[in-house]
C-alpha cells in the first residue's frame, strides 16, 4: 500500500508500523469515577468497521511521526492522511 | 597514560567498477537539533545566526555554514559538519541557546558514497534501483529522504546527478555494505 | 526478418536423447521440429500428453530442467527459451514416459470420478495413515523438487513510472509509442522473450508491409527514447494496492549461473494499461486430450513464428479466426460438423465426426473462441462481465481498479485495427497526442458458441488435473452448484496453468448442467500470481546469512580475537562466553567468568541495550507518564530504575534512566524492546501529550557502553578516568552518573549501575572509541586478572541477585508478580495504572516471582518445569506455576532458579515439586526469596 | 446407504446415477428452535453436534454465500494442540480427539492426517518457552517431545543446518498434529447435519436481529424474517459487523491473513514445520502442493487479499529455513478475514441479550478448533452452561483481568 505523508509525499506502507483504531488517541480521564469501565472499553473494544476506518500508523523507517490515516477496510482506498500530533492538539 | 584512537565504521572501504565507485566517506560530525516547544521563532533566528540560513524544508538538502542541514523529523534537524570535533554538539548548543536541544549523533551513523564516472553512465541508478525503493533517477539534485533498504535504515542524499551518499546505522553498517556490494556485483560485473 | 536464426543451432537433450534446435526456439518448438509427440503425463489418469499451446496457457508440456546438481520442476516447455546444453526431462511417471505404470489409473477411471476420495478410505480407521494415504501421496505431485540447496541467485528491484503498459502486442506497442513520444515515463513489459504478441504468430500486414516490420520499427523508436523502459521476459504477475504491481524478470532458464536468474520488480505506477491479449480456448469432446490435439492459434504460431509445418492437420472451429489455420480438413461447428472421438492412444491418428465419418489426421487444431486475459483486473476483487456477442468475459469498467484501463484483445477488441484504436483512445485520455493510425486488418468477430459434445466417453475440460465434463455434471448432481464449489470439488482450474484454457469451458458445462446462462451461473475470477513465481525470487538475497541484517557491538572484533562464542540477541551478535585454553565445556568458561568478576573484575559489552535521549523542559513530567515510579524528582547526576507498563497494566520493559541535566535524561531499555519502547514513547508524546516540551532520539549506536564489575572495578577505572574526576564511593555513590573525560580528555559518561550485584560502573564513550577503550581497559586490567564476561555469566549473576530479565518480562507479568509492586507510585497516574488494578491481576491466587533451590544440591533444575504441590498428581488443576530462569551458581554451589508461583510471596520455605514431564524429571525444590546472593546489596554499595 | 468403497463400486457400474446431493438446499421456515448464523466450519459443526450429541431439533444454519466459502475454505489446514496455557490446551486437545474420530462420526473422509507438527527453536529463551509449553501439553493428556538439533536433522535433513543466520537448536514435536482437507470438513459436517434434519440455507444473509426488552426473538435476512428461541453467531471475520447489528462492540479486529500454495511436487515433506526465527510455516497437501503462510498483514481488512511485503517476508523465511524451496513455484495466493481477539484466544459465551450467543475471536487458529468449537457452542446453546474445556472463553474476561495471552503481546490484536 502507499501512504501519502503530509510532509514527505507518497511512501510505501512497508516503512510504517500499524497500531490500530485512532480511538486510541482518546485516553480516558484516570480520575473519573467510571475510570475502570472507560479504560476497559478504550483499551479492549473496537468498532472494527467494514468501510471507512481512522487508524494510527507510525513512520518508523521515515521521520518517526505518527499519522492518522482514513482508509476503507474493504477496498483499502486511503482518503485522508493527517499528522497525529495536529489531530491530538486540535482535540485538546 | 592510556591512549584511545577512533576507528571508522567501515575501515575506509573502497571498491571500483568501470562506471562506478563505492567507498566509505568520512562523515565529520552529526548533530541532531530539536526545537523547544513554542520557541520556533527563537530557534529560527538562532539557526540563521549559527548556520547562515533558515532551517531546511523536508526532503531538501541545504548547504549551511560548516556543512549541510537536513529536516529529519517534526521539529528536528540533522546537521552534517565537516571536520572532527568530539564536542561539536556542545559548541552548537552554546551558539543555538535554549531554543534548541542538541544530541551528538556522529558515531551512530556510517556514510557511504556512490559516485558515477560520467553523467551519461546509468550504472549509478541501475545499482540503486535494485537497492533503494525511492525514485532516485527522477529525484532533483539535493533530494534527501530516510527509508529502509534490505531491512536496514538508510538516509539517502542526492548531492548531484553523479554522486549519492547513504547514511546507515553504525552497528549494521557492515551488513548494509555487504548487501550493497553484492547488488553492485549483480548489476555491473 | 525471421524470428528463428537457423544459422545458430543449439544442442539439447530431452530424457537423455540428443536433439538440435535454433536460436529463438522454445523447448516446445524445438521438440515439435524434432517430431516429439509425447512430452508428459496427466495428473490423475496419467494419460500421455503432447504440446497443446504456445505460451503460458500450456497445461500439458511440463518438464524438469536439470543442471548444477539440481532440478527445476513443472516448467512449461512453451516458455523455456532454448539454450545450448539444455537438459530437459519429462516428469510425473512411474517408469519411462512411454510406459508409465500409473497409466493403470486410466483403466480404473470409472472408480476415480472427482471427489471419490471423500467417500472412501474411511475403514478401517488406522489404514488411512498406514496404507491409503502413503499410496495417494506417492502418486501425487507433478515434478520433483531437489532437496539440494537452490544454487541460483535472485535479486529484487524497485521501478517508478507514470504508466505501466502490460503486454507488448499491437495495442501495447502503439500506446507505448504514443506515450513515449508524448514524454511520459513508461515501462512496457511482456512475458515473452520477444515483443510483438500475436503479430509474431499471424500473417497480418501493417501499412502494406509484414506486421513484423512495423514491430521492428516501433521497437527501434522506443529504444531511442530515454523515458521508455522496455522489459521483455518480465511477467507482471500481480496487481496490489495503490498502483503497486509485481513483476518477475527472467534473465535465463539456465540453472546455476553467477548472475541472478530472476529479478523481482516492485513497480510503482501512477496508472497502468492492460494490453495482455487473449488466450484461445479448446472445445470438450471425447478423447480430446490425445497428443497432437492443439489450439489452432498455437498451430499458426509454430508455423509463422518457428517455421514448423505440422503434417496432416485437421481443424475444428466455431469461429472465423480459426479458419486462418492451414488445415487439410476443416470441420466448422456452424455448419453442423463436430468431432465425436479421436483415435490413437499415443498421438492423434484419426478423427471421428458426428456424421460417423472417420478422417485420418496426425494433428487436430481446435478453436473454441478467445478469452480476453482479464486476470489482472480480478486481483483487487474486480469481476469481469459476460459479452454474449463475443461469447467471452470482458473487463467490467465498474469494477476495474480506478487507475487501470484495458485495451486490445484483453478488452474484447480482437482485430489489430481494434487494438490500435483502443491504444490511441487511451492515450488521448492520458493527455497525450496519439500518432496516426497504422493501416491494418479489422476482421470482425464471427463466432457461435460451441462448448461441449455430450457423450458417454470422457471429454477433457482441465487437461492437467484430468477434470472431464462428466466430473462437472456429477459435482452439480451432488449439490456443488456454485462455481467456487465446483472448482474445489473437481479441482477444475487449480493446476499449474491456473485454468487459463479450462475455466470458461468448465463454467459453460456447469451452466448447461444447471440449465442457466453462463452469467447467471457465475464468473470465474483469478488470484495472483498470473503465472507461477519461484519462491526463491520472492526471497531475493534474503537467505542464508543475509536473511536478516547483523548488528555488531563496538567490541566485536576484540572479543572475536578472544574466541568468543556468539549468540543472537535480535539482530545483534553478543558474546555468550569466551573460552580459554583447556576449558572443556561452556560451564567451565562461565563459572570462571562469574568467579573472576565476583572476586576481582570483569568487563561486558552492554551497548546493545536501547539508549534513548529524552530532552526538554517537560522530560521529567513525560517520564512520570510512562514509568510506574516518579522521575521528575530525580536529581541531576543520579540514576533510577524504572518499570514501564502497557496500558493493560502488564509490565512492558524496565531499565535505568540517568539525569544528566535539568532537561536531559538518558533512558535505557532491554535489547529486545528498544524498538517497541521507542515507538511507544513517540505514541505517548505525539498522540497523548502533544503539548509537552519533550524530544526523543535513539542513541543506541552512538555510544559504546561497557559494564565494569567487581571489587577491583574502581581500581581499574581509576587508571582510565582522568584524575580530576573523583569516582570514589563517597564522591560517586551507587546510582550516581555524570559526564567525565578519560585517557586525557576523551569525552565519556559514567554510571554507578550494577546488574551483577557487584560494585560496578558502566562507562560509555562515543562509539568511534569503543574498540580501543575495551582493549585499553583489559590492558590496564591485567594487574587484576580482569576477564571478559558474556551474556551467560551475566545471566548467572543477575539470577543470583534475583533481577527479572526477558524470561520474566514475558508480557503476562504485572508489577506485583515481579515483586516490584512497591515501586508503583500511589500519587500519580501512568500508562497502565488503572487497568493494573483489575481483579484478576491483583488476586491472591495470581502468580508471584520467587526463588527456588533444589532440596538435594546435586539435583539439576530445568527451565520450563511446572510446580506441583508435594503429594498431588500433576494435572492442570494442581499446576501452581512455572520455572522461568535457571542457572548453576558457582557462588552457592547449587542450581538456583527464578519462577512464578501462585501466591508465591506467602509460601517461602515450602517444598514443592518442579516437574519437567517431557524429561520425566521431578525435582523437590524449596521456595526461597529470589535474592540468593548479597540480598542486602552491601557489595554494590562498597 | 452411506459413503464407502462398496458404494463407489455400485455407483461406478451404474454410471454414477445414484449419487444424491451431499446436503439439501433448504428453504427457510418462519421459526426454528435454534438458528446458527454462519455456514462455515464452526457453524456447521455446531449444528451437527446440536442434533447428534444434544438431541436438539428444528435447527437452521444461515450462510450469506455458499457454505465453506469463508475461512474454512481459505486456511493452511493444520490441526494441533500445542498451546501453553491450560485455558487453551484443554480445549484444543479436546478438539484433536474429536478430529481423530471425525470420519466415522460424519461418514465423510476429510483426510485427517496426523504426521506431526514440529516447532523449530533457535534461542535458549525459545527452548525454555517450548519446554514450558510441552509440559503443559502433557499435563492435559496431549503428546509432546523435545528434539535436539540432531533430532530435527534426522526428521528433516533438508533444513538449513549449515548456513543459517539463526541456527536451528532444536524443536518441539507433537506427533499427533497434522493436516486435514479443509473443504471436506465443511461438506462433511453439512452432510451429517443434513442427514439429521438440519436446514442448511445458503444465500441467506442476516441483516438484523429481532431484539425486544433485552431478548432476541430471531433474525431478519435477505430471505425474510426467521424466528428463533436461541440464535448462535459464528461468523469469524464478520463478528464485528454482525454483532454491531445487536448494538455490541467486541474486543476483536478483523485482519487479513494470506496463505499460499505451490505447484504440485512429488512427496518430500511429511509433517508440518514452523520456523522460529521468521514468519513461515509449511506442510505438503495430498495433491503435492506445499501449503504455507506466515504472519497477518497487520492492518484491519475485510478485503480477503493482502499485499507484497508479507509475501516477500514469508518467502524470505522459507528460503532461510529450507533453501531447497527456491525452485518450487508459488501457484496461488489468497486471503481470509481473521477475527483477531485482544489476547489471541477465542470467545464462546452468552451475551447481555437473552437468547443471543456469540462464538468468535479465533485469530488464525480457528480451523484446528472447528470440532471443539462446534461441540462446546452446541453444549452452551443446548444447556446454557459452559463446556468443561471452554469455560475460560468468557466475553467479560478482559474487564475482570483474566486474559488468556499465549504470546504475552497484550491488547493489540495484530501482535497475536
Amino acid at each position: 500500500m502507499i501512504i501519502h505523508h503530509p510532509l514527505l509525499g507518497p511512501r510505501d506502507a512497508s516503512e510504517f508500523v500499524y497500531l490500530g483504531d485512532a480511538s486510541l488517541m482518546n485516553r480516558p480521564n484516570p480520575k473519573s469515577e467510571t475510570a475502570a469501565d472507560d479504560f476497559y472499553s478504550y483499551q479492549y473494544l473496537r468498532d472494527n468497521p467494514m468501510g471507512e476506518h481512522r487508524e494510527l500508523w507510525y513512520h518508523e523507517q521515515g521521520d518517526r511521526s505518527w499519522l492518522v490515516v482514513t482508509r476503507n477496510t474493504l477496498t483499502h482506498d486511503i482518503t485522508k492522511v493527517e499528522l497525529a500530533r495536529d489531530v491530538a492538539r486540535a482535540q485538546k | 597514560m592510556p591512549k584511545l584512537s577512533p576507528t571508522l565504521p567501515l575501515e575506509s572501504f573502497s571498491k571500483h567498477w568501470p562506471g562506478l565507485t563505492i567507498e566509505e566517506h568520512y562523515i565529520g560530525e552529526l548533530i541532531s537539533l530539536a526545537i523547544a516547544r513554542e520557541e520556533e521563532s527563537a530557534f529560527k533566528t538562532a539557526f540563521k545566526k549559527t548556520f547562515g540560513k533558515a532551517p531546511p524544508e523536508p526532503s531538501q538538502l541545504m548547504a549551511v555554514k560548516g556543512g549541510y542541514a537536513i529536516w529529519s523529523s517534526l521539529e528536528q534537524y540533522l546537521i552534517l559538519l565537516e571536520g572532527e570535533n568530539i564536542n561539536a554538539d556542545k559548541d552548537i548548543a552554546k551558539k543555538m541557546g535554549p531554543s534548541a536541544y542538541t544530541t551528538l549523533q556522529s558515531d551512530g551513523w556510517a556514510s557511504i558514497d556512490i559516485k558515477a564516472k560520467t553523467s551519461k553512465s546509468t550504472a549509478l541508478y541501475d545499482v540503486l534501483e535494485r537497492f533503494i525503493p525511492l525514485n532516485l533517477r527522477q529525484a532533483p539534485e539535493g533530494f534527501t529522504s530516510r527509508t529502509s533498504a534490505h531491512h536496514i535504515a538508510v538516509i539517502v542524499i542526492k548531492y548531484s546527478e553523479t554522486e549519492i551518499q547513504l547514511l546507515t546505522p553504525r552497528s549494521s553498517a557492515g551488513s548494509f555494505l555487504e548487501s550493497l556490494i553484492h547488488t553492485a556485483e549483480n548489476v555491473l560485473s | 526478418m525471421s524470428l528463428i536464426d537457423t544459422t545458430k543451432t543449439l544442442n539439447f537433450t530431452f530424457n537423455g536423447k540428443a536433439y538440435q534446435g535454433f536460436e529463438g526456439d522454445t523447448l516446445a518448438s524445438a521438440l515439435l521440429r524434432n517430431k516429439v509427440r509425447i512430452v508428459g503425463r496427466s495428473f490423475k489418469y496419467h494419460r500421455p500428453r503432447g504440446i497443446m499451446g504456445a505460451g503460458s496457457e500450456e497445461p500439458n508440456a511440463l518438464v524438469e530442467i536439470h543442471g548444477a546438481g539440481t532440478c527445476e520442476p513443472n516448467r512449461r516447455a512453451t516458455t523455456i527459451k532454448l539454450f545450448e546444453g539444455l537438459d530437459a526431462r519429462s516428469q510425473n511417471h512411474m517408469g519411462t514416459l512411454n510406459f508409465d505404470a500409473l497409466a493403470i489409473n486410466d483403466f480404473m477411471h470409472p472408480f476415480l470420478a472427482s471427489g471419490f476420495y471423500y467417500k472412501t478410505f474411511m475403514w478401517p480407521k488406522a489404514f488411512w495413515e498406514k496404507l491409503y494415504e502413503p499410496v495417494i501421496r506417492r502418486a501425487a505431485g507433478l515434478g520433483t523438487l531437489s532437496k539440494a540447496v537452490d544454487p541460483d541467485s535472485y535479486d529484487k528491484g524497485f521501478l517508478h513510472c507514470d504508466v505501466l503498459i502490460i503486454g507488448a502486442g499491437p495495442a501495447g506497442l502503439q500506446s507505448a509509442l504514443n506515450l513515449g513520444l508524448g514524454g511520459k515515463h513508461i515501462i512496457l513489459a511482456d512475458d515473452d522473450f520477444r515483443m510483438g504478441g500475436r503479430l509474431l504468430s499471424e500473417t497480418y500486414e501493417i501499412d502494406a508491409a509484414p506486421a513484423l516490420t512495423w514491430v521492428e520499427q516501433t521497437l527501434k523508436t522506443l529504444e531511442s527514447l530515454p523515458n521508455v523502459r522496455l522489459m521483455p521476459r518480465t511477467a507482471i504477475y500481480g496487481v496490489y494496492d495503490h498502483g503497486i504491481y509485481g513483476g518477475l524478470e527472467t534473465t535465463t532458464d539456465k540453472i546455476g549461473i553467477a548472475k541472478p536468474r530472476h529479478i523481482l520488480w516492485r513497480i510503482y505506477a501512477n496508472s497502468s494499461i492492460l494490453a495482455a491479449g487473449a488466450t484461445e480456448r479448446p472445445i470438450a469432446f471425447a478423447n480430446n486430450d490425445r497428443p497432437g490435439v492443439m489450439l489452432a492459434s498455437a498451430v499458426r504460431s509454430y508455423k509463422n513464428r518457428f517455421g514448423i509445418e505440422l503434417e496432416n492437420t485437421a481443424l475444428l472451429t466455431n469461429n472465423d479466426d480459426g479458419l486462418r489455420t492451414d488445415a487439410a480438413h476443416i470441420f466448422d461447428t456452424r455448419n453442423g460438423d463436430y468431432v465425436m472421438d479421436v483415435g490413437g492412444r499415443k498421438g492423434v491418428r484419426s478423427v471421428t465426426l458426428n456424421t460417423g465419418e472417420n478422417v485420418a489426421a496426425n494433428h487436430l487444431a481446435v478453436s473454441g473462441g478467445w478469452n480476453p486475459n482479464v486476470h489482472l483486473t480480478c486481483h483487487k476483487r474486480g469481476r469481469p462481465k459476460w459479452d454474449e456477442a463475443l461469447s467471452c468475459f470482458v473487463p467490467d469498467t465498474h469494477t476495474l481498479p480506478s487507475d487501470m484501463s484495458v485495451i486490445g484483445a484483453a478488452n474484447g477488441k480482437f482485430s489489430t485495427h481494434g487494438a490500435f484504436m483502443d491504444a490511441n483512445d487511451i492515450c488521448e485520455k492520458l493527455g497525450v497526442k496519439a500518432s496516426e493510425l497504422p493501416q491494418t486488418e479489422d476482421a470482425p468477430v464471427k463466432i457461435s458458441a460451441f462448448w461441449h459434445v455430450k457423450g458417454t466417453k470422457r471429454a477433457w475440460v482441465d487437461f492437467q488435473n484430468d477434470v472431464t465434463a462428466k466430473d462437472i455434471t456429477l459435482a452439480h448432481q451432488e449439490g456443488f452448484s456454485s462455481v467456487e464449489h465446483v472448482k474445489r470439488y473437481t479441482t477444475l482450474g487449480m493446476a499449474t496453468d491456473q485454468g487459463k484454457t479450462s475455466n470458461v469451458v468448465g463454467l459453460a458445462v456447469l451452466a448447461d448442467a444447471i440449465g442457466q446462462s453462463i452469467p447467471e451461473t457465475g464468473t470465474t475470477i483469478f488470484r495472483p500470481p498470473y503465472t507461477p513465481v519461484p519462491i526463491g525470487a520472492f526471497a531475493g538475497t534474503h537467505r542464508g546469512q543475509h536473511f536478516k541484517p547483523t548488528r555488531l557491538t563496538p567490541s566485536h572484533k576484540y572479543v572475536a580475537e578472544n574466541s568468543a562464542t556468539f549468540i543472537e540477541a535480535g539482530y545483534w551478535k553478543r558474546s555468550q562466553w569466551l573460552a580459554r585454553e583447556g576449558e572443556k565445556g561452556w560451564r567451565d568458561s562461565v563459572d570462571r567468568e562469574v568467579l573472576m568478576t565476583r572476586n576481582s573484575v570483569g568487563i561486558c559489552d552492554v551497548t546493545t541495550l536501547g539508549k534513548i535521549d529524552v530532552q526538554g523542559r517537560d522530560a521529567g513530567k513525560f517520564l512520570n507518564k510512562v514509568y510506574v515510579n516518579t522521575f521528575s524528582t530525580l536529581k541531576v547526576g543520579k540514576c533510577r530504575y524504572g518499570l514501564m507498563l502497557r496500558e493493560d497494566g502488564i509490565a512492558m520493559d524496565d531499565g535505568t534512566t540517568a539525569r544528566l541535566s535539568e532537561t536531559h535524561f538518558v533512558m535505557t531499555t532491554t535489547t529486545a524492546k528498544a524498538g517497541p519502547v521507542f515507538r511507544h514513547l513517540e505514541y505517548v508524546r505525539q498522540c497523548l501529550y502533544p503539548d509537552m516540551d519533550v524530544h526523543l532520539i535513539s542513541t543506541t549506536d552512538q555510544w559504546a557502553q561497557y559494564s565494569v564489575a567487581g571489587p577491583n572495578s574502581r581500581k581499574l577505572l581509576e587508571k582510565i578516568v582522568d584524575p580530576k574526576f573523583d569516582i570514589s564511593n563517597e564522591a560517586f555513590p551507587y546510582m550516581a552518573c555524570g559526564e567525565i573525560t578519560i585517557c586525557g580528555g576523551i569525552r565519556a559518561r559514567l554510571f554507578r549501575l550494577s546488574f551483577s550485584g557487584e560494585l560496578a560502573y558502566e562507562i560509555s564513550v562515543p562509539a568511534r572509541y569503543g574498540d580501543t577503550l575495551i582493549r585499553e581497559m583489559m590492558h590496564q586490567g591485567e594487574a587484576f586478572d580482569a576477564v571478559l564476561y558474556g551474556t551467560e555469566a551475566l545471566g548467572v549473576m543477575r539470577i543470583e541477585k534475583g533481577h527479572a530479565a526477558g524470561n520474566e518480562l514475558n508480557g503476562t507479568t504485572t508489577a506485583n508478580a515481579l515483586g516490584l509492586g512497591g515501586f508503583v507510585s500511589k500519587k500519580k497516574d501512568c500508562i497502565g495504572k488503572v487497568l493494573s488494578q483489575r481483579e484478576g491481576l491483583v488476586s491472591e491466587e495470581a502468580l508471584q516471582m520467587v526463588g527456588f533451590i533444589p532440596v538435594n544440591p546435586k539435583d539439576k533444575l530445568t527451565n520450563g518445569a511446572h510446580f506441583i504441590p508435594k503429594g498431588t498428581a500433576p494435572s492442570p488443576e494442581t499446576d501452581h506455576g512455572y520455572m522461568s530462569s535457571v542457572a548453576w551458581s558457582p557462588m552457592l554451589k547449587t542450581y538456583i532458579g527464578l519462577g512464578f508461583l501462585k501466591n508465591g510471596q506467602n509460601r517461602l520455605g515450602e517444598v514443592i515439586q518442579a516437574s519437567h514431564l517431557m524429561g520425566n524429571s521431578h525435582v523437590d525444590v524449596t521456595v526461597v526469596s529470589p535474592h540468593f546472593f548479597d540480598p542486602k546489596g552491601e557489595r554494590l554499595r562498597a | 446407504m452411506g459413503y464407502s468403497a462398496f458404494r463407489i463400486l455400485k455407483e461406478a457400474i451404474t454410471g454414477h446415477k445414484g449419487w444424491k446431493p451431499v446436503w439439501h438446499k433448504a428453504e427457510p421456515l418462519p421459526e426454528y428452535d435454534i438458528v446458527i448464523v454462519g455456514g462455515g466450519g464452526h457453524g456447521l459443526a455446531t449444528a451437527h453436534y446440536l442434533a447428534s450429541k444434544f438431541d436438539q431439533k428444528r435447527i437452521a444454519v444461515l450462510e450469506k454465500g455458499w457454505i465453506g466459502g469463508g475461512n474454512v475454505g481459505r486456511n493452511t489446514t493444520i490441526i494441533r494442540s500445542n498451546y501453553m496455557l491450560h485455558e487453551n490446551e484443554a480445549f484444543y486437545e479436546f478438539s484433536l480427539k474429536l478430529w481423530e474420530g471425525l470420519e466415522q462420526d460424519v461418514n465423510y473422509n476429510a483426510m485427517v492426517s496426523q504426521r506431526g507438527v514440529l516447532n523449530l527453536y533457535h534461542t535458549d529463551p525459545q527452548r525454555d518457552a517450548y519446554i514450558r509449553r510441552g509440559n503443559a501439553m502433557l499435563l492435559n493428556g496431549a503428546d509432546a517431545q523435545l528434539l535436539t538439533a540432531e533430532g530435527v536433522r534426522k526428521m528433516y535433513p533438508f533444513l538449513n543446518f549449515d548456513d543459517a543466520r539463526f541456527p536451528i537448536r532444536g524443536g518441539l514435536l507433537q506427533p499427533r498434529g497434522g493436516t486435514v482437507r479443509h473443504d471436506a470438513v465443511a461438506w462433511g459436517y453439512a452432510h451429517a447435519a443434513d442427514k439429521r434434519g438440519v436446514d442448511i440455507i445458503e444465500n441467506c444473509e442476516v441483516t438484523g436481529f429481532d431484539i425486544k426488552e433485552g431478548r432476541c426473538h430471531g433474525v431478519q435476512t435477505t430471505r425474510g424474517r426467521i424466528g428463533a428461541k436461541k440464535v448462535g453467531v459464528a461468523v469469524a471475520g464478520n463478528s464485528g459487523r454482525v454483532m454491531a447489528m445487536a448494538g455490541m462492540r467486541l474486543p476483536i479486529e478483523s485482519h487479513v491473513l494470506q496463505a499460499f500454495v505451490s505447484e504440485g511436487l512429488k512427496p518430500l515433506l511429511d509433517g508440518v514445520i514452523t520456523y522460529g526465527a521468521g514468519h513461515f510455516y509449511v506442510s505438503q497437501s495430498d495433491k503435492g502442493g506445499l501449503v504455507f503462510g506466515g504472519d497477518i498483514d497487520g492492518y484491519n481488512s475485510y478485503a480477503q487479499r493482502g499485499n507484497l511485503p508479507v509475501v516477500e517476508d514469508v518467502c524470505e523465511g522459507g528460503m532461510s529455513v529450507m533453501p531447497m524451496i527456491g525452485k518450487a513455484r508459488m501457484l496461488r495466493m489468497w486471503g481470509g478475514i481473521m477475527d483477531m481477539s485482544m489476547d489471541g484466544s477465542p470467545i464462546i459465551d452468552k451475551t447481555h441479550i437473552d437468547g443471543l450467543y456469540f462464538n468468535g475471536g479465533w485469530c488464525y487458529g480457528g480451523f484446528k478448533a472447528t470440532p471443539a468449537s462446534g461441540y462446546s457452542f452446541a453444549h452452551l446453546l443446548a444447556t446454557d452452561s459452559y463446556h468443561e474445556t471452554a469455560k475460560a472463553y468468557r466475553l467479560d474476561r478482559f474487564a475482570r483481568g483474566y486474559m488468556i495471552d499465549e504470546k504475552g503481546q497484550g491488547a493489540q490484536p495484530n501482535l497475536h
